[in-house]
C-alpha cells in the first residue's frame, strides 16, 4: 500500500463520522426538499408531479420584487454589520483601560436567545411606550409618537438595524481578532514615518483586513440571507409586504399556507442564490491568495 | 505587554474620541438590554404607560421573584439548556476534531469541495428543512427525547466548528506530525498526544461558540421535535411567559436575564481565550 | 397499558378547571389517559399542523375554527357531528363557525365577540357627551376627529399589523354593514357594503393612533388602557383590565355602517379538532364533547379576564351579566354575528385581507382598487 | 547496519522534476553532508530517505533492503527537524521519551534510556522543563535526544543549526561532531551553510538543481572542485573567477594569459584548448600583497577589517567583476588606494568553457593522509 | 545635523532595569554599531532613540535638542526594522513612498524621490511588485528605501540582516557600507553578529547586560579590548583564556607563568599584582605550530578543516577549559595526536581578576592610521 493510498484512507476515516452525520441529518432532508419542489405537496395526502410548475408560478407572481428586496435588505444589513463591527473592533482594539470589560459587553446580543433580543427591539420600536420614540419625544426631536414598525420604510430599516445588532458581536470579535494579527511593527514603522493614528488605520489596518472582511462578509451574508426570526417576530413581513424577504415568503408559503411544494421551490432558489455567492467567494479568496505571495 | 509603549500613548482628545466611540458602540449593543431591564423592573400595570419615562417609577425587582412562581419549571428549562448544550458541544467536538484535523492536514481530490459542502450546510436554515427532518427524527424514534434537540442541533453546528478549528490547526507546524510519524506514532496517537493538546485554545473557542450557539439559539427543533415539557430548553421555556391574552413582559425579561446569566459568566471568564483563540484562527482566511 | 389521547393545548399552562375535568374524565374512563401538551399561543397551531403534515397527528388539537375547512378538505380531521340538542344549546350562529359541507368538524371551546369601548374622560375633554357612544361609523369618525383635534390624543385605536387579528377586526366592520366575503362558493367581497367599510377605515386613520400597521389588538388595547386612545373595538378582556385603571370608560355595541340591517359582529371561535388516523378518534370526540359540555365549559369561560365570551346561554350567564352589565353588548351582538369565512387556504385569505387593509391604511392604495385586487386574489384560496 | 544506497532516485512534483536520478552510496558510520543552494532539493531528498515524501522513481536501500514503501519507523532512521518539532506541551523528558512511549517501552527501561540520552547531551537539569523555557541550543539538543533514544541506524538532520545564532552554531557544530564519534552511527546532514559542511562531514554531497554536482571529502572539494559550481560554492569568501586565454600547453601545465600577465597553471592539460577562453579560479585567501606568478594591481572599494583578517573588495575592469582578497589582519590598506597583489600559479584552479575543472596537480596527502580514507578521520 | 547624545539614559521594565545609565555621543555622519549578546538591551536602546519606547530616566539629545518627548517623526530619524515591516498590500513604490504620502508631498516630487531611491538601491525593476514576491535581500532594500526618502538625520537599523542567509548577508553588508559613504548620514546599527559590527562600524558600542562594556573603533576593540567580556565577544573563534600567575613586573611588561611556561607580556604593569592570578588571553589566530614565547602541547579533540584554515579544538587540563587554535589550511594535523603550539608574547592580552585588561603596548597606527580618526575611514 503506497503512502498516498494509506493517507487517503486515513483522511476519509477521520472525516467519515462528520460527513455521515451531516449527510444523514442535512443532506437527506435537502434532497427531500429538492424533490418536493417539483411536486404539489401540501396538506393533501396525495402529491402529484408538477415538473417545473412551482418555479413558473414563483416567477409569474410578485416574487421578483421579493428577490430584489431580499438583496437590498441583505446588502444593507451586511454592509452596516461590517462597518459597525469594524468600527467597534477598532475601538476595542485601542489599548485603553477597561477594554476587557468592554469586550465582554459586546457579546450579549449573541448570547441572548434571538427571540428575546427581538422582543426587546420590538419594545424599543414601539411608538407609544418604546424607548426610541419616547426619548426622541422627550428631547423634542419628534412631535408625537412614531411607530417605527408601522411604515414601510422605517420598518424596513428597523428590521435591518435589529439584524445588524444580532450579527455585530460575531463580526466585531472576528475583526478584533484579525486586527490583533496585524504585526505591531507595521504600525511602528508607519508611526516612525509620521503617520497618525487615523492614517495608520486607513492605510494599514483596513487594507490588511480585506481578506478577513471578505470571509466575514460571506459568512454574514449567508446568515443574513436566511435571517428569519427577526422579520417574522417584528413585522411578519409587513406592512404591505415591505419587509417580506425570500425566507419569509418561503416560510409563509410552506409552513403558513402548507404549500410544501411551492415552499420547497423557493427554498431551492435560496440555495441557488447562496451557492452563487459561495462560488464567487471562493473565487475571490483564491485570487487574493495567489495575488499575495506564495 | 506590561507597559504601554509610546505608540499606545493617547493624547487627551484621542482618549475622549475612543471612549466616545466605545460609548456609542456599546449604546447600540446594550440599549435593548437597558430597555429589557427597565421593562423587567416595572410592574405589569405600569409597563404600558406614556409619556415615556426612562427611569421606572416605583420599579422593583419583584419580577425576578415572581418569575419562579409563575413558571415553576423555569429552573428545569435552564438546566435542560445546559444539559443539551453540553451534550451537543461534546458531540460536535468529537465529530469535528478529527475532521478538522483531516481538512487541515490532508490535501486530496475533492477535499476543498467537501469543505465548501460543509460550509453550505450553513445556508439552509432549519426552518426550510423542518418537515423532512421531522420524518427523519421520527424514523430514528428520537421524538420527544433530549435527542430530538441534540441530533439536529449537532448537525447544524458542525460546519462553522469545522471551519474555525481547521484554520486553527493549519497553524500547528506540520513538522510536529512528521516528527511523531518518524518516531512510529500512528496518526491517531499523534492526534491524541500531540495535536489535541496543542490545539486546545482553538478547541476551547469552538467549544464556547458551539455551546453558546446551542444554549441560546435552539428553538425551532425543540419546538417541533419535542412535546415533553420536562425536556424543553430555555428559549421555549421563555415562551411560557406568553399567556393566553397577556404576555407577562416583566417576568419574561427578568427570566431572560436570569437565563442568559450562566452563559454571560462563562463568556466573561473566557473572553481572553476567545479573542486570542480566534486570532490564531483568523490569520489565514 | 393505558391508551392515550394527546392534546395540543395552547397557552402557558393548563387551566386548573380543565385539569380538574381531565381527572374526572379519566376516572370515568379507566384505561384512558389525556396527555395535554402545552404549546405557546404563537406556535401551537403551526405545531399541530406540522405534526399532521408529517403523518404523526395528535389526537386532538386546539385550533382556530377557520382552519377546519382546510383540514377537512385535506382529509386530516374527522367530522364531529352534533345532535340537534347539542346544536341548540349554543348561542345562535356559533355552530356555523364549525360547520362546513353540512356537518360539524370541531367542537367550539373558546369564543369571542367584540364591542366598542370608549374613554369618557377623553370624550369630556373633547367636548363630547361622555355618556353617548357613537352609533354609526359616521359618528365614530366624527368623534374620533373631534377628540384628536381637541385633545391631541388619538380618537380611535385601529389595529392593522400583519397579524390575523387585522383581518378579524375588519370583518367586524364588514358584518356591521351587512357585508359578506363569500357566499357559498362565490366571492362576493367586491360589494358596496365592503367598500364602505374600507372607506371608513381610510377616513378614521388620520384620527387613529399613529402607525396603525404596527399594532395588533392587544397592543392597541394597552394604548387605550393608557388613556391614549378615545375608542377601541375589543373583546371581553379589555373590560376586566379596565377595572384596574383610573379610566372612566363605557362599553357599547359596535357602531353600524350605512347599509346595516341591525347589530353585528364577527363570531370567532376556537375549536377542538380531532385528527384522523390516530386510532383513538372515537374516544377523543367523546372527551372533546365532555370537556366542552355546559358544565366544564361554563366554568371555564366565565372566569373572566380570559377574554372569552360564553358559548351557551344559561342562567349562570344571565346572573353574570346582571352582576356585570359590561357583558351585555358582547353577548347581545351574537345574534347578528356572522362566522369567519371558511377558506381552503385560510392563510392565503388572511394575507390577502391584511394586505388590502394595510394598503388602504398606509395610503398606498385607494379603497376601491385595493378591494378589487383582493377580491380577485381570493378566488384562488376558496 | 546503517548503510544507505540511493539508486537512480528521482522526484517529481507534478511535471516539475526536483531530483534527477540521484546515485549515492553512504557507508555505515559515515557522516555525509548534503549542501547546495536553496531550492536545490536537499530537504526533498532527505525526506524521501526518511519516508516522509514518496519516491517517484528509483530505489532507496538501507542495509541492502529496499525501503521505498516502508513507513519511517520501519526504516531504522531518526530525523531531527530544522524547526526541532518539539512538542510544546510536553516536558523535555516526555519529548525525549516520545518514541519509546510509542513503542510502549516499560517505564523503568524508558527512564534509564532517556536519562542516558540526557547525560550525553547535558540535559540532566532540564528534564522537567517545557521546551518554551529552553534556549535555542538546548532545544536543539532535546531534538537530538529524541532521535538518540531510538538508537536508529541512520540519523537524518535537516538544517538543525540554521535557527541558532553564530556563536551557538559553532558550539553545536563541535558537539555534533563529538556525538558522531561517540555513537558511531551513520549521519546524513542537510545544510546550506558550507562552513558546517566543511567542518563536520566525512563526505560532502554538493547538490545543484536536483543533480549531484560533486561528492567528496571536504578538502577534496576545497582543493579539487570538479566544476565551477562547486568551486564557487565551497569556500568563503567565494572563489574569484577571471576570464583568461589559453596560450599553450606543456608538461608543466596550461599557460594562460590575463591582460598580458602570463602564468603556467600546474593542471593536467587537455587537447584543443589553445587559443580558447578558459576561466581561472583564485580563492581570496590565496591572494597576497607580495608579487606572485600572476600579479594584479587593484583599487579596493570596500575593506572589511575583521581583526584576524582584512578582506578587500575591488572591481577588475568595467564588467563589474568583483575581485575579493583575504589578507592578514595586520595588512595596511586603504580604500581607493592602489595595491599590488600576487597569486601563486600552484594555488590556481582552471575551468573550461563548460565550467569543468582541469585536474590540479596537488598532492593532498601533504595536508592530511586521512583525506583519502575519510571514514577513518 | 545628525548628532546624537545619550545622557544617563536608563530604562526600567517594571522593577527590572534593562539599561543602566547609558552615556554616549555619536558624531554626525558616524556609523555606530551596537553589539552585544541577546537580551542585553540593544533593541531597547535603539527603540528609545527612535521614540518607540519611553525613556525612564536621562536625556536623549539630537543636535543638542532634548527629544525625549517628541514622537519619532519629529526626531528626524528613520528606522529599518529587523522584520523590515513592509506593508504587504502595497507595491514597492508605495512602500517607499509611504513617508512622503504621509507628509502629503506633491505627486511629481514624490515620484522623483522614490525613483531616485530605487536607483540607488537597484530596485527600478521592482517598483510595481508587492513585497511578497521579492527575495529577502530585495525586501531589505525596500525597507532601506523607505528610510532614505525621508532624508533623515539619523538612520536606525535593528538587525536588518539577521533574516538573510550567509551569502546575501555578506553582499548586503557591502551595499550598506557603500550606502553610508554615499549618503553621509549618521547611522546606528544594532546587531549581535560581530562580523557585521567589525566590517561596517566606524565605532562599535559593546553592550553587556544593560551597560556599555566598551566603545571604540573595530580594530581597537579587537586589539585593545578593555575587558574580558569584549575580548571574548569580539573575534571569532573567541579568544582563549588561560589562568596564569603573575611572577613579576618590569619595564618590559608583566611576567606570567602558565604551568611552568614563563613569558613576559608587553603590557602596562600595575602595582600589587605580583603573586596574584591573572588571565591570559590569546586569540586562536595567534596560535602557531612553531614554538613561540609560550609553547603549549595540545591534543586536538576536534579538527575543523575549512580549506583556508584549520581550526583545532583541544582541552587543556581537566577543568574542561577549551583551547582553540586557528591554523593555516595546509597544516597537517590529526585528532588525538599531540601537536606543539607556540604563542608570541606580543600577541597576548592580560586581564586582572576583575576582568579588566592591562593596556597593551601595541602601536595601532602600524595597521591603519585612519583607525584613530574613524569618521574619515
Ligand atoms: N510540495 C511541493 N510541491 C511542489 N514543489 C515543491 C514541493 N516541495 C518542494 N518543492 C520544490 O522542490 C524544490 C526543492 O525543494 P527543497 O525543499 O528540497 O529545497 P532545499 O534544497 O531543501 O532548499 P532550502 O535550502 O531552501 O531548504 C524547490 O524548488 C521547491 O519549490
Ligand atoms: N516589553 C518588555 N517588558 C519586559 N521586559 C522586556 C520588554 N522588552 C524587552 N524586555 C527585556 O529587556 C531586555 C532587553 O531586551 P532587548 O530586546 O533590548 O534585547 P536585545 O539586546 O535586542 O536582544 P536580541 O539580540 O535578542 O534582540 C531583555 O531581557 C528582555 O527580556
Ligand atoms: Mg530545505
Ligand atoms: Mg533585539
Amino acid at each position: 500500500m503506497s503512502v498516498r493510498r494509506s493517507t487517503l484512507i486515513l483522511a476519509w476515516t477521520l472525516l467519515l463520522p462528520a460527513v455521515l452525520y451531516v449527510t444523514v441529518i442535512v443532506a437527506y432532508p435537502l434532497v427531500d426538499t429538492f424533490i418536493l419542489s417539483f411536486t404539489d405537496a401540501s396538506l393533501k395526502k396525495t402529491t402529484n408531479w408538477v415538473g417545473a410548475g412551482n418555479y413558473e408560478k414563483i416567477f409569474n407572481g410578485t416574487f421578483a420584487e421579493v428577490i430584489i428586496r431580499t438583496f437590498v435588505w441583505t446588502a444593507f444589513s451586511v454592509a452596516i454589520k461590517m462597518i459597525i463591527g469594524t468600527f467597534g473592533a477598532a475601538m476595542l482594539n485601542a489599548a485603553v483601560p477597561g477594554r476587557a470589560l468592554f469586550r465582554v459587553l459586546t457579546m450579549p446580543p449573541w448570547i441572548v436567545p434571538m427571540a428575546i433580543g427581538i422582543f426587546m427591539w420590538g419594545w424599543m420600536y414601539n411608538g407609544q411606550f418604546g424607548m426610541i420614540s419616547g426619548l426622541l419625544q422627550n428631547w423634542g426631536l419628534i412631535d408625537g409618537p412614531v411607530a417605527f414598525l408601522a411604515h414601510g420604510s422605517t420598518a424596513f430599516w428597523a428590521t435591518i438595524v435589529t439584524d445588524v445588532w444580532i450579527g455585530v458581536p460575531m463580526v466585531t470579535l472576528y475583526m478584533l481578532a484579525s486586527m490583533q494579527a496585524v504585526p505591531q511593527d507595521l504600525y511602528e514603522a508607519a508611526w516612525t514615518d509620521g503617520a497618525g493614528r487615523f492614517y495608520r488605520f486607513r492605510r494599514i489596518t483596513l487594507p490588511l483586513l480585506v481578506p478577513a472582511m471578505i470571509t466575514m462578509s460571506m459568512l454574514s451574508l449567508i446568515a443574513t440571507f436566511n435571517s428569519f426570526d427577526i422579520i417574522w417576530i417584528l413585522t411578519q413581513g409587513g406592512p404591505n409586504g415591505d419587509t417580506t424577504t425570500m425566507i419569509i415568503d418561503t416560510y409563509r408559503t410552506a409552513i403558513g399556507s402548507k404549500k410544501y411544494g411551492e415552499g420547497a421551490a423557493r427554498a431551492v432558489l435560496i440555495c441557488i442564490f447562496l451557492s452563487i455567492f459561495c462560488i464567487a467567494y471562493f473565487r475571490v479568496t483564491h485570487r487574493l491568495a495567489s495575488e499575495e505571495h506564495r | 505587554m506590561s507597559q504601554p509603549t509610546m505608540i499606545h500613548r493617547y493624547r487627551w482628545y484621542e482618549l475622549v474620541g475612543i471612549y466616545a466611540g466605545i460609548l456609542l458602540f456599546l449604546t447600540f449593543i446594550l440599549a435593548p438590554f437597558v430597555e429589557g431591564f427597565l421593562v423587567s423592573l416595572k410592574p405589569l400595570a405600569l409597563l404600558f404607560s406614556s409619556p415615556y419615562r426612562f427611569w421606572p417609577e416605583n420599579g422593583s425587582l419583584a419580577a425576578y421573584r415572581t418569575m419562579w412562581v409563575s413558571v415553576p419549571g423555569f429552573a428545569r428549562y435552564i438546566f435542560n439548556s445546559f444539559f443539551i448544550s453540553t451534550i451537543i458541544t461534546v458531540a460536535v467536538l468529537l465529530l469535528v476534531v478529527p475532521s478538522a484535523y483531516a481538512f487541515a492536514r490532508f490535501k486530496f481530490r475533492g477535499s476543498s469541495a467537501l469543505l465548501a459542502a460543509f460550509l453550505a450546510v450553513n445556508m439552509f436554515s432549519g426552518a426550510v428543512l423542518l418537515i423532512p427532518l421531522f420524518r427523519l427524527m421520527r424514523s430514528f424514534g428520537v421524538l420527544n427525547t433530549y435527542f430530538a434537540m441534540i441530533v439536529p442541533g449537532v448537525a447544524f453546528l458542525i460546519p462553522s466548528a469545522i471551519w474555525l478549528l481547521r484554520t486553527y490547526m493549519m497553524r500547528i507546524p506540520r513538522e510536529l506530525d512528521e516528527a511523531a510519524f518518524v518516531d512510529g506514532a500512528s496518526h491517531v496517537y499523534t492526534l491524541r498526544r500531540v495535536i489535541l493538546p496543542i490545539a486546545m485554545p482553538g478547541i476551547a473557542v469552538v467549544a464556547i461558540t458551539t455551546f453558546i450557539g446551542s444554549y441560546a439559539q435552539q428553538f425551532i427543533f425543540a419546538l417541533t421535535f419535542n412535546s415533553k415539557t420536562e425536556y424543553m430548553p430555555l428559549p421555549i421555556g421563555l415562551y411560557a411567559y406568553f399567556g393566553r391574552q397577556e404576555v407577562v413582559w416583566n417576568e419574561l425579561m427578568a427570566a431572560s436575564f436570569v437565563g442568559i446569566a450562566p452563559a454571560v459568566i462563562v463568556i466573561f471568564f473566557l473572553q481572553r481565550y476567545l479573542v486570542s483563540g480566534l486570532t490564531a484562527g483568523a490569520v489565514k482566511q | 397499558a393505558d391508551q392515550e389521547i394527546a392534546w395540543i393545548y395552547c397557552g402557558d399552562k393548563i387551566d386548573p378547571i380543565h385539569e380538574k375535568y381531565i381527572k374526572e374524565w379519566e376516572g370515568r374512563n379507566p384505561g384512558w389517559k389525556v396527555l395535554p401538551e402545552v404549546v405557546g399561543w404563537a406556535q401551537c397551531q403551526d405545531k399541530a399542523t406540522t405534526l399532521a403534515a408529517a403523518g404523526t397527528p395528535v389526537a386532538m388539537a386546539y385550533v382556530g375554527s377557520r382552519t377546519l375547512k382546510e383540514f377537512a378538505e385535506n382529509d386530516l380531521i374527522v367530522p364531529v357531528p352534533m345532535t340537534e340538542v347539542e346544536k341548540k344549546s349554543y348561542y345562535p350562529n356559533i355552530v356555523d363557525t364549525v360547520t362546513f359541507g353540512g356537518t360539524q368538524w370541531g367542537v367550539p371551546i373558546a369564543f369571542s365577540t367584540k364591542a366598542l369601548y370608549w374613554n369618557k374622560d377623553l370624550f369630556k375633554q373633547a367636548g363630547l357627551d361622555p355618556e353617548t357612544p357613537p352609533k354609526t361609523w359616521a359618528e365614530e369618525v366624527a368623534f374620533a376627529k373631534q377628540i384628536k383635534e381637541k385633545t391631541g390624543v388619538a380618537g380611535y385605536g385601529l389595529p392593522a399589523k400583519t397579524f390575523d387579528n387585522t383581518m378579524h377586526q375588519f370583518m367586524h366592520w364588514v358584518y356591521t354593514n351587512n357585508g359578506k366575503v363569500i357566499d357559498g362558493d362565490k366571492i362576493v367581497m367586491d360589494s358596496p357594503e365592503v367598500l364602505a367599510a374600507l372607506q371608513a377605515y381610510k377616513d378614521i386613520v388620520p384620527y387613529s393612533v399613529e402607525g396603525a400597521t404596527a399594532y395588533e389588538q392587544n397592543e392597541i388595547r394597552a394604548i387605550f388602557l393608557d388613556g391614549k386612545a378615545g375608542m377601541i373595538q375589543s373583546g371581553s378582556g379589555a373590560a376586566a383590565l379596565l377595572k384596574d385603571t383610573k379610566i372612566d370608560w363605557g362599553i357599547a355595541p359596535l357602531p353600524l355602517g350605512p347599509s346595516a340591517k341591525g347589530e353585528g359582529t364577527l363570531l370567532i371561535t376556537d375549536s377542538l379538532a380531532i385528527f384522523k388516523d390516530t386510532g383513538v378518534e372515537e374516544k377523543a370526540i367523546e372527551f372533546a364533547k365532555f370537556i366542552t359540555s355546559p358544565g366544564p365549559q361554563g366554568e371555564y369561560e366565565l372566569q373572566g379576564g380570559a377574554g372569552l365570551t360564553p358559548l351557551r346561554p344559561s342562567p349562570k350567564v344571565d346572573e353574570f351579566v346582571k352582576a356585570d352589565p359590561a357583558w351585555k353588548p358582547l353577548i347581545d351582538g351574537i345574534g347578528y354575528g356572522g362566522p369567519e369565512p371558511l377558506f381552503t387556504d385560510y392563510k392565503g385569505f388572511q394575507n390577502a385581507m391584511i394586505e388590502m387593509v394595510q394598503s388602504v391604511v398606509t395610503g398606498k392604495a385607494e379603497p376601491a382598487d385595493a378591494l378589487k385586487k383582493a377580491a380577485g386574489e381570493l378566488e384562488q384560496y376558496k | 547496519m546503517g548503510q544507505l544506497n540511493l539508486d537512480g532516485v528521482r522526484k517529481f512534483y507534478g511535471t516539475y522534476e526536483v531530483l534527477k536520478s540521484i546515485q549515492l552510496e553512504v557507508k555505515n558510520g559515515e557522516f555525509v553532508v548534503f549542501v547546495g543552494p536553496s531550492g536545490c532539493g536537499k530537504s526533498t531528498l532527505l525526506r524521501m530517505i526518511a519516508g516522509l515524501d514518496e519516491t517517484t522513481a528509483g530505489d532507496i536501500l538501507i542495509d541492502g533492503k529496499r525501503v521505498n514503501d516502508l513507513p519511517p519507523v520501519k526504516r531504522g532512521i531518526a530525523m531531527v527537524f530544522q524547526s526541532y518539532a518539539l512538542y510544546p506541551h510536553m516536558t523535555v523528558f516526555e519529548n525525549i521519551a516520545f518514541p519509546l512511549r510509542v513503542e510502549k517501552m516499560p517505564e523503568d527501561k524508558l527512564k534509564a534510556k532517556v536519562e542516558h540520552a540526557a547525560r550525553i547531551l547535558h540535559l540532566e537539569q532540564r528534564l522537567e522543563q517545557k521546551p518554551g523555557m529552553l534556549s535555542g541550543g538546548q532545544r536543539q539538543r532535546v531534538a537530538i535526544g529524541r532521535a538518540i533514544v531510538r538508537e536508529p541506524k541512520i540519523f537524518l538532520f535537516d538544517e538543525p543549526l540554521s535557527n541558532l545564532d553564530a556563536a551557538l552554531r559553532a558550539d553545536m557544530r563541535i558537539e555534533l561532531a563529538k556525538l558522531h564519534r561517540q555513537l558511531k552511527a551513520t549521519m546524513i546532514y542537510v545544510t546550506h551553510d558550507q562552513v558546517e559542511a566543511m567542518t563536520m562531514a566525512d563526505r560532502i554531497v554538493v547538490l545543484n538543481a536536483g543533480r549531484i554536482a560533486q561528492t567528496g571529502a571536504p578538502l577534496e572539494l576545497y582543493h579539487k572542485p570538479a566544476n565551477m559550481f562547486v568551486a564557487g560554492f565551497i569556500g568563503h569568501p567565494r572563489m574569484n573567477f577571471l576570464p583568461v586565454t589559453c596560450k599553450g600547453v606543456s608538461d608543466a601545465g596550461v599557460e594562460v594569459d590575463y591582460r598580458g600577465e602570463r602564468a603556467t597553471i600546474p593542471v593536467e592539460p587537455r587537447d584543443g584548448i589553445v587559443g580558447g577562453t578558459l576561466t581561472l579560479g583564485v580563492r581570496p585567501e590565496h591572494i597576497h600583497t607580495v608579487p606572485g606568478d600572476l600579479t594584479l594591481t587593484i583599487t579596493p572599494s570596500v575593506i572589511e577589517r575583521l581583526g584576524a583578517h582584512t578582506v578587500a573588495y575591488a572591481s577588475l575592469g568595467g564588467e563589474g567583476e568583483n575581485y575579493c582578497a583575504m589578507l592578514p589582519g595586520t595588512v595596511s590598506l586603504r580604500t581607493d588606494e592602489q595595491v599590488r597583489t600576487g597569486i601563486k600559479a600552484a594555488d590556481c584552479h582552471l575551468f573550461d568553457e563548460n565550467g569543468i575543472a582541469f585536474e590540479r596537480r596537488v598532492e593532498m596527502t601533504d595536508i592530511d593522509a586521512a583525506l583519502f580514507n575519510p571514514a577513518a578521520a
